[in-house]
């Protein structure tokens, strides 16, 4: 439980700030994309935010992120610049991977944001890896791997959950669990509710939460980064959320289920928090400001983004290998 | 006859081979109610139900080896990858199960399955999301592999590929879905193995394979009217290869020019290259030339287009070689 | 518990017999190997006979079994001749796979058993699908698969557990662990000592056993595959075995532990089995007597392989593609 | 000058690296005590311990992974997979991550990951054990690939692996490993991209790669005696790919024969003739030849030796040619 203090009101508001932004700006990135701006695809993690920004509230600034391509809101919540954010996904030369990786490919070093990935469940071993090298380099930090349900099926996600079981390294993996792969519903991919079952079978601790609740959220994530952090191994939080928008901007979007999205929308995890946040003492005025601050910051991004150059097409054989002594 | 899309011309292709075995299953992933990613089974579910129209869980390599396994027991089954970068999560089941169970259990078993994916090259979907890899599997015997460029191929072929006893890798271009053929009432099959002239020519011999087949014809055209008579030819299938009408045309025209969006060095062009240096040495005029993808990752966004061939790139090419 | 009924003696002194069959099948093939009569490698399951033995002879005669590279057991234990399982270790012409598999790609469709592989754990999904096969086809068949606990750490074999619970597959997975994959221990390759807890972890009703009680796997087999023929779904059983010899013929063996194979050689699975058929009423020349067929049934395998030729060079390309209509 | 073989000197490459960068580990199965299946790594376990020579679960893809994630945070890995034919598995990590993270990631991250793997084409164990897959990595941009063919070229070429940034797949063959070569004691590095004239000659060049390398110059040796000058070349590395020593050579000889022990039909040899048509089509006094591995599945058994070139039939492709 979380005093209202006026401290951690302040903190509390910095992250409704970071769950409109997200909110904010993958509203833009479907409007882009709508355009024609954003050439091939985009994946929105509207309704989801919750759990990247209670995620990552819960990590000191140099511990590592790794997420998948529905990782617009990973990078935020790790502190990445929306305006490079936003570039990248204009495939701008501005942008944080230089225009080459589009949407599916985010990444911030600085900020510990290792980066996103198109291809599912792969950058969980990635991850898997990355942990390894803060255990043996003894640096104390935690590696946070987001994933999918989807991800959850494939063979990568096993290997790694027994290989960081073994080796003891210091990764929270966690499941997003918003129902659905594309259009598969969980129903039609696993037989059992939980997936943290799954991570059980392999001695690592695993627990199922709401992810829509961003406290609960963020202080599951607390305790698994501690644990963690301490040499305990890995561990396992499966949120359960709901995915509202289509898979993709790309997508037909045939699939969804109107009633059920209707719902989900009830449990919104950006009015629900504001409500818990007036509750705890914050004022109108003040969730209006985070608002209006989150929402401008996005603003300003998309223009940066709109300025920005595309790459040129000689510039194609550009960036393939790191020159020595890089 | 009708017209239709290569889309809807492989959806029936299925459609009719459901209908007419009903030991034949459809696995992968979205290909239930949501139709394929790429729409290419509308329909099917609806019309044959969840038993053998079977949505699953994420896992290639997993649903390719249980495709294998329905195709060793007494079933035959379709396995759609939903890219085909994707064949990498799939490859040992691909190569090494597939490809040689015949061989290696002595022939006690059969492998009636059918692997299809499309090759997403020209929708700037990034470096995962793009490639067109089916130089990987020439490379493997075992294998057959159709690749066709419009609908009626696409039908004929996929007919084929349904009736054979050994696996075949079908590759599709997302970019050749929407576009039409006739495509004939009466049942037809196209044998592999068997490449195909789509316009004939004398001055030089175009070989284009998948998505670059618009381009070349588009570029065939540009040359006419430059007196350049180009003649194009879709292999179809790669497996097996129709090396000998490809010598015949290379005898005629004294020049060749191969395109592919995939990547240009190991990629198809420099294995048809050297076929033709086997076969047909006396007849090179000029070096056999490649116009491909470039060999770089495949950037997103709209830069893609500067990677993969067009009509002007095959053009220069082809008018490189007559001067 | 089997009643000590003159029948039963019989049945039981059939499993003795296969049980010895495979110890002199494997004895003959390191010899062999040694002598430079086996081209490749070659993978004898010493040690672990009560396991395909035990399971087998659970099995209707239709039901399917596949098996690793280390299955000349289970092909025996199956009903496979071992004149065309060891003319195949000889990669003669009359060997069950034409001399084209070898040691580790036996095969005898007629009687079931349908395949080793040579890639670990590749074998798992391809008996999913046989196992799906049969449900749809309503044969009421079972498929067996064994694997070992290396394979247990290979993604396919979760993607299995999961496509397998799912789908209601008629499949039994049978984990021999021996202990080792090739030098590593299941100390430096599992967090946890039970890899039955990684089935459960997926809804799939799993055991840990005494894998060199014959009578034990028999039992315990019986009733999973009454589990999966009833439609409930696949099963695990972990059997706890040693690996008595170095993992192939061909490897070095520096890592073998001598303390712990003499420890092994005390629970070897044919004395042990012998000594129950004592108690149980067996007479010491009944178990002389199945010995002696067994050995001879291996001996003249021997006689038959070395006596069948060779294939031809020019024969290299036959057998990749079926022929229509085959 | 001390005399090794190509196993010592590739352990003895990795030793010296290991001392010197306390961030490089080793990533595989039974490379422990056991000293890794071929025995490459002995020693190295008793002498930097199971924290850096990291003895793993039987799981290439998230091995490989795990190898990744290392290399992009501070470290160094180089993992082992046991036989060539296993990258089936990681392929993903391979092709999709490794090599394409630096591009992708924008430049934010450098991959120094070696995986290293073993052909054993020429042993008889089967057709899941057996396989050259070069060309397919040589078919996608962001991997460096190496493949020696002596202890000498071994050494040099593992010390420039490990000071590289990117990933390279470093690539022995089994039947290599015996054979002695000298290797100087003091440090030593070879370049990615050079070929090794390693027996000029003045009729034909011979390109081995790999396995095929002592089949190559014994076939030399046979040809000398009929009066015919082979020049044998090992390219050495894949990518980047020595063209211009090839064309120089062809452009002395005239004619060009290519060796490697992978299937034929879209291997290595294919890209290089077409290089060298493209670069050198008027130097070609005869068709280039191939002499590969035969197009068939791997048979287990002495049968493989069928399937691979020997020095007969490389000396016979050259008579060919010479007549
Ligand atoms: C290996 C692989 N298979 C398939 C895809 C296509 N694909 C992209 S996203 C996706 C759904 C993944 O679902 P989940 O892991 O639940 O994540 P979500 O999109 O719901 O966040 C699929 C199937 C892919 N990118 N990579
Ligand atoms: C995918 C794959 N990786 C590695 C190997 C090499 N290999 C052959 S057997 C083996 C050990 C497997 O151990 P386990 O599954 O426990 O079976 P066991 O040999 O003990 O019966 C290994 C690593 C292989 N054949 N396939
Ligand atoms: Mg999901
Ligand atoms: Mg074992």
């Amino acid at each position: 439980m979380i005093a209202a203090t006026q401290e951690n009101i302040g903190m509390l508001l910095a992250l409704y700030n970071r769950m409109v932004m997200i909110r904010a700006f993958e509203e833009s990135a479907i409007e882009l994309f709508a355009k024609g701006l954003i050439t091939g695809s985009t994946h929105p993690c509207i309704g989801q935010e919750a759990i990247p920004v209670g995620a990552c509230s819960a990590l000191e600034p140099d511990d590592l992120v790794l997420a998948t391509y529905r990782g617009h809101g990973a990078a935020i919540a790790k502190g990445a610049d929306p305006r490079y954010l936003m570039a990248e996904l204009l495939t701008r030369t501005t942008g944080c991977c230089k225009g080459r990786g589009g949407s599916m490919h985010l990444c911030d070093k600085e900020k510990g944001f290792l980066g996103t990935n198109a291809i599912v469940a792969a950058h969980i071993p990635i991850a898997g890896g990355v942990a390894l090298s803060c255990k043996l380099r003894k640096t104390r930090q935690v590696v946070l791997c987001f994933f999918g349900d989807g991800a959850s099926c494939e063979g990568e996600f096993f290997e790694t959950l027994n290989m960081s079981a073994l080796w003891k390294v210091p990764l929270v993996f966690i499941c997003e669990n918003n129902g659905y792969a594309i259009s598969v519903p969980t129903s039609a991919s696993q037989a059992t509710p939980d997936i943290a079952d799954r991570a059980r079978g392999f001695g690592i601790p695993a627990v199922s939460i709401d992810g829509n609740d961003v406290l609960e959220v963020r202080a599951r994530t607390s305790a698994a980064v501690a644990h963690a952090r301490q040499g305990y191994g890995p561990f396992m939080i499966e949120c359960k959320t709901v995915r509202w928008e289509r898979h993709s901007a790309f997508s037909a979007g045939r699939y969804e289920n109107p009633e059920e999205a209707q719902r989900w929308k009830k449990v919104d995890p950006i009015p629900r928090f504001a409500q818990r946040l007036l509750e705890m003492g914050a004022t109108v005025e003040q969730l209006n400001t985070e608002e209006v601050v989150a929402r401008a910051a996005i603003q300003q991004a998309v223009e940066f983004a709109m300025d920005s150059p595309l790459p040129e097409p000689e510039s194609v054989y550009e960036g393939i290998f790191a020159k020595p002594g890089t | 006859m009708a017209v239709m899309t290569m889309r809807e011309a492989i959806n029936q292709a299925i459609r009719e081979e459901m209908q007419r075995q009903p030991e034949l299953v459809l696995l992968g992933q979205d290909i239930g109610a949501y139709g394929g990613t790429f729409g290419v089974y509308r329909g099917l579910f609806e019309e044959f139900g969840p038993e053998r129209v079977r949505d699953g869980p994420l896992c290639e390599s997993a649903t390719v080896g249980f495709g294998l396994g329905l195709a060793i027991s007494g079933m035959r089954a379709v396995v759609e990858l939903e890219f085909m970068d994707f064949v990498t999560l799939a490859m040992d089941q691909i190569v090494n199960q597939a490809a040689k169970m015949h061989y290696f259990l002595g022939g006690q078993v059969t492998v009636p399955l059918v692997i299809r994916t499309p090759i997403v090259s020209r929708m700037g979907m990034g470096p995962q999301h793009s490639q067109s890899l089916e130089a990987w599997f020439m490379h493997v015997p075992g294998l057959k592999i159709a690749i066709p460029s419009n609908a009626f191929d696409a039908k004929g072929l996929m007919k084929t590929a349904l009736r054979e006893q050994n696996p075949v890798l079908f590759i599709e271009n997302v970019k050749l879905y929407g576009t039409k053929t006739e495509v004939p009432e009466e049942e037809y099959f196209i044998p592999f193995g068997q490449a195909r002239i789509l316009r004939p020519g004398k001055d030089v011999t175009l070989v284009a394979i998948s998505g670059t087949v618009p381009e070349a014809l588009a570029a065939a055209e540009q040359l006419e009217r430059d007196g350049i008579s180009v003649e194009v030819i879709d292999p179809r299938s790669l497996s097996p290869f129709d090396t000998a009408m490809l010598v015949g045309s290379l005898q005629r025209t004294g020049r060749m020019v191969i395109t592919h969006d995939a990547y240009r060095t190991c990629g198809v062009a420099a294995e048809i290259s050297q076929r033709m240096m086997e076969e047909a040495f006396d007849y090179l005029n000029a070096p056999i030339t490649r116009v491909t993808g470039l060999d770089v990752p495949i950037p997103s966004g709209h830069l893609h287009v500067t990677v993969v061939p067009d009509q002007n790139r095959i053009a220069s090419a082809i008018r490189g070689l007559m001067s």
